[in-house]
């Protein structure tokens, strides 16, 4: 009986948040009749896919205990990378590629200064904090701040288009999923995680993988970025401006800690799935801007307090 | 007042003598210094100016400074005070926001170095002291939008409405001149306005989520900018609304006449950031000269139509 | 009837799954050093921790001097009397000495502001008092793990309390620092106070205590006079079973050399260090506490960057920059501070055997295979006997003992033929050690190479074949094994001439 | 040996300092303006409002924690103070205001010390409550306040010092003594530099983390005040935006770790001074604003890595 009570505890602990959701659509599809379209549905998910990529990617880097506050800046190279050589020289392969080469690049600057001055993880914060004003400066630099708008008809045009930016973040989603659940490689991230100095006596090369933890979120960023100037037809060098903060809002809803070790990369798409069926709820329920930007705050607090107090919960029922 | 002027890209040219009495003035060997303190020198609009301005600047051998306010109204007060410590020449004013202005101007007005404002206008209440004012007038840009939608929607029909950063000037002026124009005709009704910031991807998404709303409900939408429009058609195409829903915005990227001339866009009120940015600093170069400038020199602003659109810069 | 300073009636405290104490009777008469002994796991802390506020009991009384009392926290405990050295380290790293020694009763002077000055002074004092020569204004995380536990006696005993608990205070002391903590305890009991002492040396038991409780499994076995005691039944009462040998005879000879460490130096830590590993041996490396052992070691595994020096395995030349270069090189180092250093506490005990060779587990390498991993920690749990509930427990609700056999079993698991063990047994009890003995030899057996740093005496000269002796930072001798003695070691260690 | 040995430590302790000294002399040598009264009355002036929140930041990080809700407290404080102005009159409204600010870092502490949020969760949430707020409060609109009392002392000054420079300063001076010379002070070093260890020893951390947040927020309504009267005006939008992350910065800047247990107010106001100085002199050499804004996020790099580097290395 009691241990019945204790699986059901911990079921709900792990897939509250799941239930969470199923609530929020039961109640705005009561309220809204247009919510509950098949089209509104995969609408929310084409809008939370840039995000979702940034998110998961992200993820990685937070499961190890750190935190990647340039992704934002990313975005915006990425994208005045990409939409430049698609407008000048309508070579679109070669500007996604050097697109997300240069989110590579962001990461693995990222990685190797953490790497190399043995920083602890409150360090990655303020080191991304000085790479995400650094690498915003580089965009402007390298656009000469202009606004840029696709002229369409290549490749790059399509990739934003119809059901491709979903699918992109599921297919990215589930690949990262099988990878941090499945192999050594995930593991040991969930190790470092779970404690760093263990994990470097236990023969993992810190320095290697928190270099690649960033680089993978920094590819992750460069790549969402080539799929949000394919969406709007469009790159501006400060178009990721505070998505960064987005991206690890959705995964501290979703439930991952930010102390590391604990949470996934499916509760990521979770968190942002949620986040995104809100703001589209409430846009489709015609609630103005800032009732909006208070109900967010509040959501992303109200989720962790959730989580947290259900992690509690968890830890004191576990056998 | 009466002495309104204006100013557009076709007619630049025809300052050029009185750039050349100028340099006449001040000889070959002394520079101005003349002190751009910007709003937001990292929005994608400021670009452009700035090269006009930095032209202008090089073509009359003046030496140009420019610095980013990011939004800060404060930082903005202490880069000018700085720049009168420096002694500069003169300085163009772009305030942050309207109401933030009023000790920028009183120190101006004050320490005596001659000052142009740009782009945005002063709190009413020290409005009386700014020397030359240049900028959009955004009331009437609005209302030339307005005036394309009451003309399109004869019949009356759905808007909604997608607005830049609330509060500031552009997007109080852009509003009330649009409303204002489209109150004439009972039948329009705004559905829904929502603010998104000035930013595509915000925009799309907007739209994406009205499109989900009011659906086929819409007649028309109103973009307060060129930028904003760029996600809004992306979400219209996307959805295959493009020929049943229609626009209208303000400002003139090479994307919105393109779309005009394609004849996807109804039309859009012209905004040359160059031509803003040049008029700025020729203006401020002819207070520093002493000569007569106008209180508000408007920034030229016309519809944009098919027919037209070939006479535009985009930016 | 007697006075007693504490008594602690039928306590009770659960933990969810576990029943940490069960009834548990603790009577201690003023004056005496009373002595709490058993099992890892037994509640020995636990019940320190509910007398102390952390914990609340879930049934039971405490009486102080014959008055019951509720302990809620800290504070009470410490109004009431009691002061603790606690198991852990229990200093804040960024602070000074002083601050450290004051921390959460600072002095204020008459405008109620922190006095310095008064407070610095009576550090000062407090430390010559024991002994003990140091700055107090040094910030701790400048210290060496001895000097800590040190001020950590300093600071219990200044506080003028009635009762002292020190929960395992020797076990990173040196025999020097030892002595002076003995003479501390006797001025104390001498002075009226009555001290309980938490240890899993015997031999300090006897030396230092006057009576002893036994706790086994959460519950009283017995209190007694240490003088009515022998060793042997102690160690009966506290693991239940007659335990005859402390150190078992391993048959197998050494082979060849598989390790060779020549010239090993590391920046103002380790100068000019050599040394050997055989197949099959267990090679001592004794020293004071900071001598530099564990430094030396980490070092040879790329932990911390080697500045000179060559190493061979196998006969061939190596480098080894990091710890997973060592580990393909078949090099795997069990640390001395487990939680810190050795368990993902929030792992659970399969995840952490898995850890060091997950491809072990892998189909193909890179796919985890939840059943191999079962298997594997399966067999180990077996192997080396670990008590947990399951394979899926977290590491964190283990006793001490069974995270330290975790921490082998990670090693092992590795498949490496080079194993240096770093106090293997330290705040471990005499059954798990002995399981742990054996555990050594039976490596040894299977042809592993053994270096095994150790600071407890007995420990070193029962189970090494030979012995390396350091002093700071540098080798001072090597002893075979017809050598080994205890003086031959301490000689060395505390040899300070020339260098 | 130990003579090199210790200049090294000396030269690592106060890397900050010297490359302050380096950063004026060249600066001094540079450019004319640089050493003026007046240009340093500037860099001083705008350092004081986000100076004031830069001090109880410092008061967080010590105790291991951050606040990025901060600039938006800031910003809700500052158009609360000049809408109310007039109505209230300026004590009570300079009360009220300060008084909104404590509650806004007490929800923040509530969250952090009592339901164990991490700090960047719940000021992340908090960050966008407050000025969504804000935002509804003034309806996006910035709001003016021509009152020329105010007015007068925001841009006045005492013995020819800046009120508002002044007023920072003693913010500088009663944050150093609070940190130094205070058991409250005192106990929040001990909560940053381990919870555990400060909880054992009988001290409240909870009390310590609560007690950070709330002065934050009472900083963050000062600085509001502060900026307030200054300018006649705010911006629900525009106010504050960066506030926080540089509040930060300053202080690591200032050779403080984000690890906590560890800080002074005079090494943060080191820290503002070297950003300050250093966006003053960018501006001075007429450096354009996107390789300003490049050299400033090397600058924050370079700085923590090195100090990061040092700090975790110089065991030997
Ligand atoms: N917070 C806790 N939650 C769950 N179980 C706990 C907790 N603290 C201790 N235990 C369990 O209670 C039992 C007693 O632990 P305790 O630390 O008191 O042992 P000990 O006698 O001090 O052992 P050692 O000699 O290893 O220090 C152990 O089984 C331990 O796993
Ligand atoms: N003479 C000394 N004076 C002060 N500190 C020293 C001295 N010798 C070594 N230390 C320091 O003591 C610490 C402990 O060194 P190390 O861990 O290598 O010693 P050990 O021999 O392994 O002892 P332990 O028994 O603690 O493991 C190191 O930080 C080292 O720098
Ligand atoms: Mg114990
Ligand atoms: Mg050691």
């Amino acid at each position: 009986m009691n241990k019945n009570k204790n699986k059901w505890l911990s079921l709900l602990c792990d897939y509250g948040l799941l239930v969470v959701l199923i609530l929020i659509i039961l109640i705005v599809s009561l309220l809204s009749k247009e919510f509950m379209t098949v089209d509104n549905m995969t609408n929310i998910l084409r809008q939370s896919a840039v995000i979702g990529i940034m998110a998961i990617g992200v993820t990685v880097v937070i499961l190890a205990g750190h935190i990647d506050l340039s992704i934002g800046s990313t975005v915006s190279l990425a994208g005045v990378i990409v939409m430049s050589f698609v407008n000048n020289y309508k070579m679109d392969w070669t500007g996604m590629i050097l697109a997300i080469l240069a989110g590579g690049l962001v990461g693995l600057v990222n990685g190797l200064i953490i790497a190399v001055i043995n920083g602890r993880t409150c360090d990655s914060f303020i080191i991304t904090f000085g790479m995400q004003t650094a690498v915003a400066a580089v965009a402007l630099i390298y656009s000469g701040g202009k606004y840029m708008s696709g002229t369409g008809g290549g490749v790059h045009s399509l990739l934003g288009k119809g059901y491709l930016p979903i699918f992109f973040f599921l297919f990215f989603a589930v690949v990262l999923f099988l990878v941090m659940r499945y192999t050594p490689f995930g593991r040991t991230v969930y190790f470092m995680g779970a404690n760093t100095k263990a994990a470097k006596m236990s023969g993992v090369n810190i320095k290697f993988y928190t270099t690649m933890l960033f680089v993978i979120a920094g590819v992750m960023a460069s790549t969402a970025s080539v799929i949000l100037s394919s969406r709007v037809n469009a790159a501006s060098p400060t178009s990721g401006k505070g998505y960064e903060l987005d991206a690890i809002a959705a995964v501290v809803v979703g439930g991952t800690s930010l102390t590391g070790g604990k949470g996934g990369i499916f509760k990521t798409v979770l968190g942002v799935v949620i986040i995104g069926v809100l703001g589209n709820a409430l846009n489709v329920m015609n609630v103005t801007t800032y009732p909006q930007m208070i109900i967010r705050g509040f959501i992303i607090i109200i989720a962790v307090v959730l989580d947290v107090s259900g992690n509690k919960l968890k830890n004191s029922g576990v056998n | 007042g009466g002495t309104d002027q204006t100013n557009s890209g076709a007619d630049t040219q025809k300052t050029d003598e009185g750039n050349a009495q100028a340099q006449d003035k001040q000889g070959d060997t002394e520079q101005l210094n003349i002190f751009f303190a910007t709003a937001f020198m990292t929005v994608p609009y400021a670009a452009p100016m700035n090269t006009a301005m930095e032209e202008y600047a090089k073509e009359n051998n003046i030496n140009l400074q420019m610095v980013d306010g990011e939004g800060d109204s404060q930082k903005q007060l202490d880069q000018i005070k700085n720049a009168v410590t420096q002694g500069v020449d003169g300085i163009i004013y772009w305030p942050a926001d309207a109401a933030s202005t009023i000790p920028v101007v009183n120190y101006l007005a004050e320490c005596g170095v001659p000052y142009v404002v740009l782009n945005s206008k002063v709190d009413a209440s020290v409005q009386d002291k700014v020397p030359a004012y240049v900028g959009l007038d955004y009331e009437m840009a609005g209302g030339i939008s307005g005036d394309l939608a009451l003309d399109y929607l004869k019949d009356g029909g759905n808007v909604v409405v997608v607005e830049g950063v609330m509060g500031t000037e552009a997007q109080i002026g852009y509003l009330k001149g649009f409303e204002d124009k489209i109150a004439q005709n009972d039948k329009i009704k705004v559905l829904a306005k929502q603010s998104a910031e000035w930013d595509t991807a915000k925009a799309m998404k907007i739209m994406e989520d009205y499109i989900t709303t009011f659906g086929e409900e819409i007649d028309l939408v109103y973009s307060e900018d060129d930028g904003m429009y760029q996600g809004i058609a992306a979400a219209l195409s996307d959805a295959g609304l493009s020929d049943k829903i229609k626009c209208v915005c303000n400002g003139q990227l090479q994307f919105v006449l393109d779309q005009i001339e394609s004849g996807v866009l109804l039309g859009a009120s012209s905004q040359d950031p160059s031509v803003e940015g040049r008029t700025g600093i020729e203006v401020m170069h002819k207070v520093i000269m002493g000569e007569e400038v106008p209180e508000w020199t408007k920034i030229d602003c016309r519809l944009i139509t098919p027919d037209n659109v070939n006479e535009f810069n985009g930016w | 009837m007697e006075s007693y300073a504490l008594e602690m009636i039928d306590i009770v405290k659960n933990f969810p799954g576990v029943k940490a104490l069960d009834n548990v009777t603790l009577k201690v008469k003023k004056g005496e050093v009373h002595a709490i002994i058993g099992e890892n796991g037994a509640g020995k802390s636990t019940l320190m921790k509910v007398l102390n506020g952390v914990y609340q009991a879930d049934s039971g009384s405490i009486r102080i001097e014959g008055q019951e009392v509720k302990i809620g926290n800290i504070n009470t405990a410490k109004s009431l009397g009691i002061s603790f050295v606690f198991q852990e380290i229990n200093l804040v790293p960024t602070l000074s000495v002083v601050e450290n020694f004051y921390l959460g009763e600072l002095l204020k002077n008459k405008f109620h502001m922190i006095d310095w000055h008064t407070m610095t002074r009576n550090v000062k004092e407090a430390l010559e008092k024991i002994n003990f020569t140091l700055d107090p204004k040094r910030r701790v995380l400048e210290l060496t793990v001895a000097e800590k536990q040190m001020i950590e006696i300093a600071r219990a005993v200044s506080r003028n309390a009635k009762i002292i608990v020190m929960d395992e205070p020797t076990s990173s002391l040196s025999e020097n620092e030892v002595e002076k903590l003995f003479a501390i305890i006797r001025t104390l009991r001498e002075q009226g106070i009555t001290i309980i002492y938490i240890s899993h040396k015997l031999d300090e038991i006897f030396e230092i205590c006057d009576a002893a409780t036994v706790i086994r499994d959460g519950k009283t076995i017995e209190t007694r006079r240490v003088k009515d005691y022998t060793e042997d039944l102690m160690i009966e009462q506290m693991v239940g079973r007659s335990v005859t040998m402390e150190f078992p005879q391993r048959t197998s000879k050494p082979g060849e050399v598989i390790f060779s460490a020549a010239d090993i130096c590391r920046k103002n830590k380790i100068y000019h260090v050599d040394l050997e590993l055989r197949r099959g041996e267990v090679l001592g490396l004794a020293g004071l506490v900071g001598a530099g052992r564990t430094e030396l070691c980490e070092t040879i595994i790329g932990a911390e960057k080697m500045e000179a020096g060559e190493i061979r395995i196998f006969g061939k030349k190596t480098k080894i920059s990091n710890t997973r270069q060592a580990k393909h090189n078949s090099i795997g180092m069990v640390t001395e501070e487990r939680k810190e250093t050795g368990l993902a506490l929030d792992f659970s005990v399969k995840q952490n055997i898995v850890i060091t060779n997950l491809p072990k587990v892998a189909w193909k390498g890179i796919w985890l295979n939840a059943g191999k991993e079962d298997r594997a920690a399966g067999e180990y749990i077996e192997e080396l006997n670990i008590k947990t509930p399951g394979m899926n427990q977290k590491t964190m609700f283990l006793s001490g003992g069974n995270q330290q056999k975790v921490v082998i079993a990670k090693w092992l698991f590795s498949d490496v033929d080079i194993l240096i063990l770093d106090e293997p047994t330290r705040g471990i009890d005499v059954g798990a050690k002995f399981e742990i003995y054996q555990l050594i030899n039976k490596l040894a057996e299977q042809g592993k190479a053994i270096l095994m740093i150790s600071s407890e005496m007995n420990e070193i000269i029962g189970m090494s074949d030979r012995i390396i002796v350091m002093h700071n930072g540098h080798k001072k001798g090597e002893l075979e094994k017809d050598m080994i003695s205890a003086e031959n070691v301490m000689r060395l260690a505390v040899d300070t001439e020339e260098e | 040996m130990t003579r090199t040995k210790e200049i090294r430590g000396f030269l690592t302790k106060n890397m900050v300092v010297i490359l302050l000294l380096l950063m004026m002399l060249f600066m001094t040598v540079m450019n004319r303006n640089f050493l003026t009264l007046s240009n340093l009355t500037n860099i001083f002036i705008e350092m004081s409002t986000y100076g004031t929140i830069t001090m109880a930041m410092t008061i967080a990080i010590i105790c291991g924690e951050f606040d990025l809700s901060a600039g938006a407290t800031y910003a809700l404080c500052s158009v609360f103070f000049l809408k109310n102005l007039d109505t209230m009159g300026i004590f009570p409204a300079i009360l009220v205001t300060v008084l909104i600010g404590a509650a806004v870092g007490f929800v923040n502490g509530f969250l952090v010390a009592r339901l164990d949020i991490p700090a960047f969760v719940a000021t992340l949430g908090s960050m966008t409550y407050v000025r969504g707020i804000a935002l509804f409060y003034t309806d996006g609109q910035p709001v003016s306040n021509a009152n020329q009392a105010i007015y007068q002392w925001g841009n006045g000054s005492f013995l020819g010092i800046p009120n508002l420079v002044l007023t920072f300063l003693l913010f500088v001076a009663i944050t150093e003594c609070f940190l130094r010379f205070t058991k409250s002070g005192r106990e929040i070093y001990a909560v940053g530099g381990s919870r555990k260890i400060a909880e054992l020893a009988g001290i409240n951390a909870k009390k310590s983390k609560l007690l950070i947040f709330v002065i934050l927020g009472i900083a963050a309504g000062i600085a509001g005040v502060m900026i307030s009267c200054r300018m006649a005006s705010g911006s629900a939008a525009l106010l504050g935006l960066n506030t926080s992350m540089s509040a930060i910065s300053a202080v690591v800047v200032g050779g403080t770790s984000l690890s906590g247990g560890s800080g002074s107010a005079v090494r943060s106001l080191i820290g503002l001074l070297v950003i300050s100085v250093l966006f003053n002199a960018l501006t001075l050499l007429g450096i354009g604003a996107y390789y300003q804004q490049l050299i400033r996020g090397l600058v924050v790099i370079i700085i923590v890595a090195i100090d990061v580097y040092m700090s975790l290395n110089k065991k030997d």
